[in-house]
């Protein structure tokens, strides 16, 4: 706890966010940013991740890819809390447009509102698309 | 029945690689010919034989070996769109090849289908 | 003609296209991204529910597998790749990408 | 007119389709289709383009890439007919949706019915998509 | 934080998204084929109308003038690359692909 | 003004790299410091240097050696993507590199703005 209030005064540690948007498999850009997310993680900064739109697809849980033959990558958000990655939000629209609910996730998430999304995003020294 | 196969994503980047492959096979299984694959905008990436993806996934790029030399299935890149992206001559997979899209045209009229994944 | 979609049907027009302009009575495949418009639930399911009136709707098994897609919208045939060559034997294919 | 109606029943004639969907410039799909289409007509087959969604895009005329660097391709268009590509068809909804009308094109089109495309697109031996 | 959308409103569902998601008064930056969603007399239009009212709206002028929209939504800024920079001097960005 | 800026498409095929570059050069021209170019996903093939794109276009690939060598920007294309798609050490265009990811989140860090284009 002293340790993280230290850190939130430390100018050195900076807000980063990963804003997750696409669909896994169909195309790589998930799998990709969330290589970068636990490279940034050794970094050691304030991180969070926000899932929005075709993002909340990434998190699904009983995802299996042995038919499509291709490696599968849901296992690896649950090292994310090992990463200190903590901070890991679902945008509720996006999630209930696609008849989603948070137990439907592979890992503990807090789903926010839009308006809560944009006040973290206002907060941010840098946000990265993926 | 004849087959014939175009590809317009890079591998990895997008699923039509794999995609394309898993249904190549099945078409093989089932006894249909593959007239030919055709590689065009950012699909040319496929014939790159400068690549070494992760061990632990699929090799897109040998599975194009397999099809190309294994098989004899004509794999062809097409060059203008190689050149754009830089795929060229002896940098290419084998059982691969660079041509122009005179090949695109000659299997479209040649095969009784013509899938594209993209 | 056999329809094929691979995009999803929250982020990309591709589904709405193919269904707006295929023929009455064309088969519709969904692969890749594309099978996301097969879930049960979403609120895609009231246009699926429309375009399976007038299409027969099929969607790749090892991508809904994949993704983890679960319960179907009814009416919606799974088929695995050599179920996608039967029906590319059967007719002339256009992919909406 | 009797060469037409010759090349109707020819065999080795075949029925060509292009769907253009992509709008010019954001991405090279509309330029490299375009490049297909102006090789396949050296095989003389029944050549036909139709343009749908934001394909209906790259026809607009009065586009000017000189600013963003790009080498534009509206004039090709033009050399369509001198390669016999005479079947150019619009889809009317994807147009209106886009606030434009037939005089906008730097090409005359044939505006359809998306039911005219659909029965079209049946009776082709292949359908290309860019 | 300047939010720039690069996709056609007409295909894609940044434009909505980036409109969902931005805190109320975020500028807007059209380039590439977003500029579209700047285009006058579109079924965008009145998305658009209301999306103006919330958000500054902006458009890179070479990307309109390569694509020929021509005339543009009432309220619709233009911008070159050097005003592209300022927009960017101003405040963080997010890209929505 | 410190800026860092992120391709995540390839040239040519989308106008991300285009975009990029005119963005760089009024930065520069306006005095603001370039701190690195990140190519990742398909845009590490902007790193290509085997490309020969038509004479009567232009050249992406320069325009990278321009900002690079002559401009003295730091240009990287991340390695674990390069492998993917066939990018690798001594194919590279003049005045690029290939590095870890972790040069991504470094100058994601070090610049005041991150401006993405993909």
């Amino acid at each position: 706890m002293e340790v993280d209030e230290e850190m939130e005064v430390d100018e050195n540690v900076k807000k980063v966010m990963f804003v997750m948007r696409k669909a896994p498999h169909g195309s790589i850009y998930s799998y990709e940013g969330l290589e970068t997310v636990l490279i940034t993680a050794a970094y050691e900064q304030d991180m969070t991740m926000v899932f929005i739109g075709d993002g909340v697809f990434a998190l699904v849980k009983g995802q299996d890819t042995t038919d499509i033959g291709i490696k599968g990558f849901i296992k690896t958000y649950g090292a994310l809390e090992h990463y200190d990655v903590e901070k890991i939000y679902v945008d509720r629209v996006s999630m209930e447009e696609r008849g989603l609910a948070a137990d439907d996730f592979a890992i503990d998430v807090e789903v926010k509102e839009a308006e809560e999304i944009a006040a973290i995003m206002e907060e941010q020294h840098a946000t990265i698309p993926y | 029945m004849k087959f014939a196969v175009q590809v317009l994503e890079a591998p990895y980047n997008n699923q039509a690689s794999d995609t394309a492959y898993h249904f190549i096979k099945a078409a093989l299984d089932k006894g249909h010919t593959i007239v030919r694959v055709f590689f065009y905008h950012n699909g040319v990436i496929n014939a790159n034989n400068s690549a070494e993806p992760p061990n632990d996934d699929r090799n897109i790029y040998k599975r194009w070996t397999e099809l190309g030399k294994e098989k004899g299935i004509d794999i062809v890149a097409c060059i203008a769109a190689s050149k754009r992206r830089g795929i060229k001559e002896g940098q290419i997979v084998e059982g691969t090849r660079i041509s122009g899209l005179g090949q695109l045209a000659d299997m479209t009229i040649e095969a009784d289908r013509l899938i594209t994944f993209g | 003609m056999l329809h094929m979609v691979n995009k999803s049907p929250f982020t990309s027009s591709a589904m709405d296209e193919a269904a707006r302009i295929a023929a009455k009575g064309a088969p519709i495949l969904l692969i890749e991204d594309g099978v996301y418009a097969a879930r049960a639930g979403t609120s895609y399911e009231p246009k699926l529910a429309e375009i399976i009136k007038d299409h027969p709707v099929y969607a790749l098994a090892p991508d809904l597998k994949a993704r983890a897609v679960g319960k179907l919208i009814d009416g919606v045939t799974q088929v695995d790749y050599a179920g996608f060559v039967d029906l590319v034997e059967k007719d002339k294919t256009h992919s909406w990408l």
